[in-house]
C-alpha cells in the first residue's frame, strides 16, 4: 500500500465519504478544478461531479450559512473554508445556528455539518493564514472541535466527523499537511471523537499537544528518552468535548505536566486543560502546569514566525523546568 | 467639461403589482385563482393573525408571556406566502411570522411556548421541514438558499419531486450581507427559493430611508441578476399572487425570485417597543387607511362573499380556537432543568455528564423541598 | 447629587466624552431617536446631533468594520450592538482588524475605537439576547475587554475605554442595568484599564466575578460573613490584559478561590484564571480552585434561563466545599 | 394564464465606457485631461508596475520572497486609480495593487518588505493616511465607507477640506457580504467614497461567471441606489477619466460611485497558485490581445507621443531603480523577535511584560550563541 500525507488523508476520508453517502457533499473556495489552494480536494470534482463537488462565490459567512439549511434538509455538506482566518465571517452561522439547530427545534432538525479548515502557521504564508483559534470554537456549546495529527488520525477522523450527527469543526495542521507519510488503509474505519490518543507511553511527565505542535512535542519527549526520562505523549485530537480523563489518568502516573499549543496562550485551550487539571487532579500534581505557547500577540509576518511558534528549546526548557519542581528541590 | 461617449450595456425595469386598491375595488381583473373559497380563507386566516397577535399582546401586558412581536396589519403578507406554498415546501421564518406559521400548521400553542421561553415550541408538529423562528436579523436566507439547495439536490440527485423553499425578512434585514450573499448565490446556482420582504417601513425605530438609498427594495434583485417584484403588501391578493407564480417559476427550475411587499407596522415593534418615541403620527394614521384586513373585507363584502353573520360566526369560532389553545399553553408542564442538555448533541457527551447529574441532583432537591 | 443606574452611567460617560472630544461619534442601531433599546444613549442625539449620534444600517458586519475606518482616519468611534449575540457577524472586523492595526502598520495607524455590547443573561429575552462570550474576545491580542459592575465603574471604565489608545470590547451586564443606584459625579474622571477592583477584603477565600454574577457572589459574600468567613471579592473589570497580580495577592491571603461566571464554563475565562493561578500561585494553594459557571449548553430560553445562571446556592456550596478541603479534613 | 398588470416602478441603465480600444486607436474623442504628458507619465507608471510584479515573481522563485500577487495585464486599473486620486485622499487597497501604491509613494522595498513577511512594508513613509494592504477579501471595502465618513465628519464637524477615500477590490470581493453593506451604507449616508473593482474574470480558480449570475458587477450599484459605471479596465485612459469624474463628484457631496473594470489576469492568481489546472489557454490568449500596455503604447507611438528611445531610457531608468530598491530590500537587517510586541498596544500592557522578556532573552542567547 502507498503511504499518504495528511492531506492526502483528507483527501482519501472525503472520496471514500462521497462514494459511500449520496448526501455528502462537498463545497468551499476552488475545490473544483483547482482542487483546493493544498489540493485536499484534488480529483474530487472529476470523480464525483460539480453536483457534489461544488464552488462557491467567494463568501464565508454564506458558506457557514447555506450549509446550515443543507444541512438540516437532511444533506451531509462539508464545507471548506480555505484558511481558518478567513472563517471569522462565518462564525455567526457556526455558534449561533449550526451549533444550534438540534437544541433549538428540540431534536426535530439537525446539523450534521462539517467545516473544514486548514489551520496554524508555519508555511511562511501572508497574514491572516496562520491562524490557530480553536478555543473560540470549542468555547460554543453544540459543537465538536477536532483537530488530527497524522494521516491516520486525519482519516479516521475526518470519517467520523462527517458521520458525526452533529456539526464539527475540523481543523488541519497544514504545517504538518506533507510532513510524514504513513500508510493509511482506505477501509472506511472511522476513530471516536470521544477520546484522547496516546502517542507514547511514559511515566515522568505528561505532555499534551494536538496538530502541528506534537511534532516539536514527539521530538522532545526523544530528546528526553535519550536522557531516561519517560514522557507520555496525548494528543487529545477531539478538543471539544475534551476527553480529560485519559489526561487524568496520565497524571496519576507522572504527577507533572506541559500543555503545548500554537495558539495564543491567554484563553487559549491549555488553560482549560490546566483547569480541569486542576478539578480532577490537584493531589496529583507535583508541580505547577506549563504552557509552551503562541505569545499573546499577533502572529507576525513570516520573518518572525519562527520566533512566535513553539519549539523544542521552549518545549524542553518548560519540561525541565517542570521536572525540576520545586526548584532546588530536584527529582 | 466635455461629455464622454457611454454605450448601455443593461438596462431593468422594476414593477408594481396590485389587484385591491386602499378602498377595496378591484384595480384589475382578478387572478383565477382568487376564488371567492381562498380568497374567504384568507380573510379568516389573516383575522386569526391578528387574533393571536392581540391576544399574545396581553399575555405579555400581563406577565404570562416574555417579548412579542405583533404583525398587525401586516397580516396580508404572512398569510399570502403561507397560502402560497404546498405542503411540503420548506417555509424559512423569521421572527414576525404569525400569520404564515399559522397557514403552514404551527399550532397557537407552539407559537405561544416559542415567545414563552420554551424551546419546545419550535418543534412543530405538523410543519415538521419548516425552520424555526429566526432571531439574527437575515440569517434565515441563508439557511433557505442552503435548503433550495438540499430540495433541488434531492430532486436531481434523488430523484425526489420538485419542492421549493421560502423566506421571509424585513425591510431592516436587506442591509445586511446575508441578504445579499443569499440572493447572489440563489442566482449563481439557479436556486428553487423565494425571498419574500415585509417592508413595513421600520426596522425598529430606523426608518426605510435611513436603511437604503435603493428607490424600492425589490431592484436590490438587479445585484443577482435574479428577478425582482414590488408587490402591494396590504393587497392579500397581489402577495399570494406574485408569490405563488415566483413559487411555481421556483419548482420548474427557473430560479429565485425576490418580492417586495410594501406594508406598514401599526404596532410597537416588539411589546418592549415604544414607537411613540420614534415613529410620527400622521404617518401611522394614513398608514391605517391602507390596512389589508379591511381592504379585503370590504371587496368580499361587494362581492357578496361574505357578510355580518359569516363574520360573526369567524369571530365565535376563532375565539374558541384561540380559548383552547391559551388553555393547552398554560397548562403545559414546564421541561425539567436538564432539558437544557437534552438536545444539545444527538447522545449527551461523557465530558458533560456531570453537569448534567448537577442539575438533574437540583432538581430533585428542588422538587423534594418545593 | 441625584444616584443612577448603571445604564445612566453609561449615557452620562458618552455624554461627557461627546461633550469633551469633538472626535467622539456614536453609532448603531436605533440609538439615535429611540435611544437605543436599553435607553443607553437616550437624549444624546438631541444633545449632540444626529451627526455624532447616528442610526446605522442594519449590519453588524457593516457596524464594525466601519468602526475601524473611522478610527484608522482619527475618529473615536463608539459602536453599540445592539446584544452582545448579534457581535458575532462583526467578529472578522473586531479580530482581524480592529485588533491589528495598529500592529499590522507598525504604529502608524491606530483603531482607538469602542465595541459597546449589553450582555448576559437574566432579563426573560429571546434566544441570543443573553450571551455571555467574553472569552472568545479576551484570546484575541490586540484587545482589551472592559465588563464594569456598578454605576461608578460603568462611568470610569467607559470613559477609559473611549479614551484608550486602542480597540476596547466594551460590555455591559444588562441584568444589572437598573439593579442599584449610586452616586455617580460626572467628573470626567477615569478609571484604570489596568487593574482589578478588590470589592470587599477578606482572607478566608477569595471569589473572582465580574458582570452580573458579582450580584450573587457579593450576596454570598455576606452570607459568609454572617458566619465569620471573610470572602475577599474581586472584580476583574477589565478581563484582557488581565491583572493577574491582585488575584495572586489575595491568594497569598487565602490560598482558596472560587471563579464566578455566567459564560459557559469550558474554555471560559475562569480557565484562564485558574491555569495563572496554578502558574503563579502554585505553592499557595490550599484547595483546588473551582468554577461557579453557565453549564457548557446552549443559554436555555428564558423559562430554564434561572436554572442555568450561577445563584447563590451553586456558588455557595463551592465556596464551602472549597474552604472545606481536602474533605474531611476541615479548616 | 392570464397576464397581470404591472405599473413600473423604477428603472436603470448600465452603461461601459472606453477611449482606446483594443488596437490602440480612439475609440472617441479623449477627455482634455488626457494630456500628452499624463498619457507618458500612466505609460511609465503601467511599465514599473510590471517590472516590479516580475522582479517579485522572480524573486518568490528564487526563495527571496514569499507569495506574491501579480497584477500582469491588470496594471492599467492600479495606475489610474493611483494618479486620479489627489495627494490628501485615502487610498484603502487590497492586494494586488501594486500599480496604484507606486503612485501612491509607496516605495518598492516597502512593497517588497510586505510579501517578504515584514510588518515594516506597511508603515509607509510617503503615504501615511493610506490603509495597508488588505488580506480578508472585501473587508477594506468598510474600512474605506468608515475613512469616508471621517472625512466627510472632518470636513463638516472640523472645518478641514474636502477629502475622499477610495478603494479597490476584484470580481470576487463582490460576492462578499462587506461589499453590498459598504455600497448600502455609502449611498445612504452619501460618503465620499469610489469603489472600483477589477474585475479580471477569475478568483483564484473561480470564474466570474460562477460569482454571480448579474450581467455586469456595475448593475449591483443599483441595490445601494449608487451610481454604476462599467468601464474597458485595459484602458488606463477610460479607467482613469471615471474614476477622477467620481472623485471629483464624491469631493463635491455627490456621493459615492462603483466603477467596473474589465480586464484579465493574465498571470496566475499568485506565485502560489497554477492557472493551468483551470484556466483555458484560448481564453488566456484572446485576453492577452486586448492588455494595456501595448494598447497604450501604440496610441502613444501613433500620436508621436512616445518611440524607441523614450522606450528605452524609460526601461535603463526604471531597471536602475528596481535594482536600487532590491539592494534596499535585501539590506534591511530584520526585526528584533520582540517586535511582535512593540505595535501591539499603543504601551506594552503589564500582562506581556513577561512574555516579552522571554523573548527578548531568546534573542540575546540567540545572538550570543549565533
Ligand atoms: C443580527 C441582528 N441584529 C440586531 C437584532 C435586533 N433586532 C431585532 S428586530 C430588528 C429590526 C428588524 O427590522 P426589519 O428587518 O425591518 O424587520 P421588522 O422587525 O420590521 O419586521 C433588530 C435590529 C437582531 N435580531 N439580529
Ligand atoms: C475572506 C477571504 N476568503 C478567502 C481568501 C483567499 N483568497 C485570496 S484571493 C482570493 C480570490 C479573490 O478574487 P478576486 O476578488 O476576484 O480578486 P483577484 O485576486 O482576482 O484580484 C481568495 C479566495 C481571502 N483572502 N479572504
Ligand atoms: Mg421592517
Ligand atoms: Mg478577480
Amino acid at each position: 500500500m502507498a503511504e499518504i500525507t495528511l492531506v492526502e488523508a483528507v483527501n482519501q476520508a472525503l472520496a471514500h465519504e462521497l462514494g459511500a453517502d449520496p448526501r455528502v457533499i462537498l463545497f468551499g473556495q476552488d475545490i473544483g478544478a483547482n482542487g483546493g489552494v493544498f489540493r485536499a480536494t484534488d480529483g474530487l470534482q472529476k470523480r464525483f461531479g460539480a453536483e457534489r463537488v461544488r464552488d462557491t462565490p467567494l463568501a464565508e459567512n454564506m458558506i457557514a450559512g447555506i450549509a446550515v439549511g443543507m444541512a438540516v434538509q437532511g444533506l451531509r455538506p462539508v464545507a471548506e473554508f480555505q484558511f481558518m482566518g478567513f472563517i471569522y465571517p462565518g462564525l455567526d452561522h457556526i455558534l449561533s445556528h449550526a451549533a444550534r439547530y438540534r437544541n433549538r427545534t428540540r431534536g426535530r432538525l439537525s446539523c450534521p455539518v462539517v467545516y473544514r479548515a486548514p489551520y496554524g502557521g508555519g508555511i511562511h504564508a501572508p497574514e491572516h493564514h496562520s491562524e490557530s483559534t480553536e478555543a473560540i470554537f470549542a468555547h460554543i456549546p453544540g459543537l465538536r472541535v477536532v483537530v488530527p495529527s497524522s494521516p491516520a488520525r486525519a482519516y479516521g477522523l475526518l470519517l467520523a466527523a462527517i458521520r458525526d450527527p452533529d456539526p464539527v469543526v475540523f481543523l488541519e495542521p497544514k504545517r504538518i499537511y506533507r510532513a510524514v507519510r504513513q500508510e493509511v488503509p482506505d477501509n472506511g474505519e472511522a476513530l471516536p471523537l470521544d477520546r484522547c490518543f496516546r502517542l507514547r507511553e511514559g511515566s515522568d511527565i505528561t505532555l499534551v499537544a494536538w496538530g502541528a505542535a506534537l511534532k516539536e512535542t514527539l521530538q522532545v519527549a526523544e530528546t528526553l528518552a535519550e536522557e531516561g526520562i519517560e514522557a507520555e505523549v496525548i494528543d487529545p485530537a477531539t478538543l471539544k468535548p475534551l476527553d480529560i480523563h485519559s489526561i487524568i489518568d496520565s497524571l496519576e502516573k507522572t504527577g507533572r505536566c506541559v500543555v503545548v499549543h500554537e495558539a495564543a496562550r491567554f484563553a487559549g485551550l491549555g488553560a482549560e486543560i490546566i483547569a480541569q487539571i486542576n478539578e480532577y487532579a490537584f493531589d496529583l500534581l507535583k508541580a505547577p502546569v506549563q504552557r509552551v505557547t503562541g505569545y499573546d500577540t499577533v502572529m507576525p509576518y513570516y520573518r518572525l514566525e519562527d520566533e512566535y511558534l513553539p519549539d523544542t528549546g521552549r518545549i524542553l526548557t518548560a519540561v525541565r523546568s517542570t521536572l525540576d519542581y520545586p526548584p532546588g528541590g530536584g527529582r | 467639461m466635455h461629455k464622454p461617449r457611454l454605450h448601455p450595456v443593461a438596462s431593468f425595469d422594476i414593477n408594481h403589482l396590485q389587484y385591491l386598491d386602499e378602498r377595496g375595488q378591484a384595480s384589475q381583473a382578478l387572478p383565477d385563482s382568487a376564488t371567492p373559497d381562498l380568497l374567504q380563507s384568507l380573510y379568516r386566516q389573516m383575522n386569526l393573525a391578528r387574533l393571536v397577535d392581540q391576544r399574545a399582546v396581553q399575555l405579555q401586558r400581563t406577565g404570562q408571556l416574555g417579548t412579542y412581536p405583533s404583525s398587525l396589519g401586516q397580516e396580508a403578507i404572512g398569510v399570502a406566502v403561507g397560502s402560497a406554498m404546498a405542503t411540503e415546501d420548506v417555509y424559512c421564518p423569521y421572527y414576525r411570522e404569525t400569520g404564515a406559521l399559522l397557514e403552514r400548521g404551527v399550532e397557537i400553542e407552539e407559537i405561544l411556548a416559542i415567545w414563552g421561553g420554551d424551546e419546545r415550541g419550535q418543534n412543530y408538529q405538523h410543519a415538521p421541514q419548516d425552520l424555526p423562528l429566526c432571531v439574527p436579523i437575515a440569517t434565515q436566507l441563508l439557511h433557505a438558499a442552503g435548503v433550495a439547495f438540499a430540495l433541488q439536490y434531492r430532486q436531481q440527485q434523488m430523484n425526489e419531486p420538485a419542492r421549493v423553499a421560502v423566506t421571509c425578512a424585513g425591510d431592516g434585514a436587506t442591509s445586511k450581507g446575508d441578504f445579499y450573499e443569499a440572493l447572489n448565490l440563489a442566482g449563481v446556482w439557479k436556486l428553487p427559493v423565494v425571498f419574500v420582504i415585509n417592508n413595513n417601513q421600520w426596522a425598529i425605530s430606523v426608518s426605510r430611508g435611513a436603511q437604503t438609498a435603493s428607490r424600492t427594495i425589490a431592484q436590490k434583485a438587479i445585484a443577482a441578476g435574479i428577478q425582482g417584484l414590488q408587490v402591494d403588501g396590504n393587497d392579500v391578493i397581489a402577495v399570494r399572487t406574485a408569490v405563488a407564480d415566483a413559487v411555481e417559476r421556483a419548482r420548474n427550475g427557473e430560479g429565485p425570485a425576490l418580492i417586495e411587499a410594501l406594508t406598514y407596522r401599526l404596532c410597537d415593534h416588539t411589546t418592549a417597543d415604544d414607537a411613540s418615541r420614534y415613529c410620527p403620527p400622521e404617518e401611522l394614521e394614513q398608514a391605517r387607511a391602507r390596512e389589508p384586513m379591511e381592504r379585503l373585507g370590504s371587496y368580499l363584502r361587494d362581492q357578496g362573499y361574505w357578510d355580518d353573520g359569516a363574520e360573526s360566526e369567524m369571530q365565535r369560532e376563532q375565539a374558541e380556537v384561540m380559548e383552547r389553545s391559551l388553555q393547552a399553553y398554560r397548562s403545559k408542564s414546564p421541561a425539567p432543568p436538564t432539558a437544557m442538555f437534552d438536545h444539545l448533541y444527538a447522545r449527551l457527551p461523557e465530558a458533560l455528564l456531570e453537569q448534567y447529574q448537577e442539575l438533574q441532583a437540583r432538581d430533585s432537591a428542588g422538587q423534594e423541598s418545593g
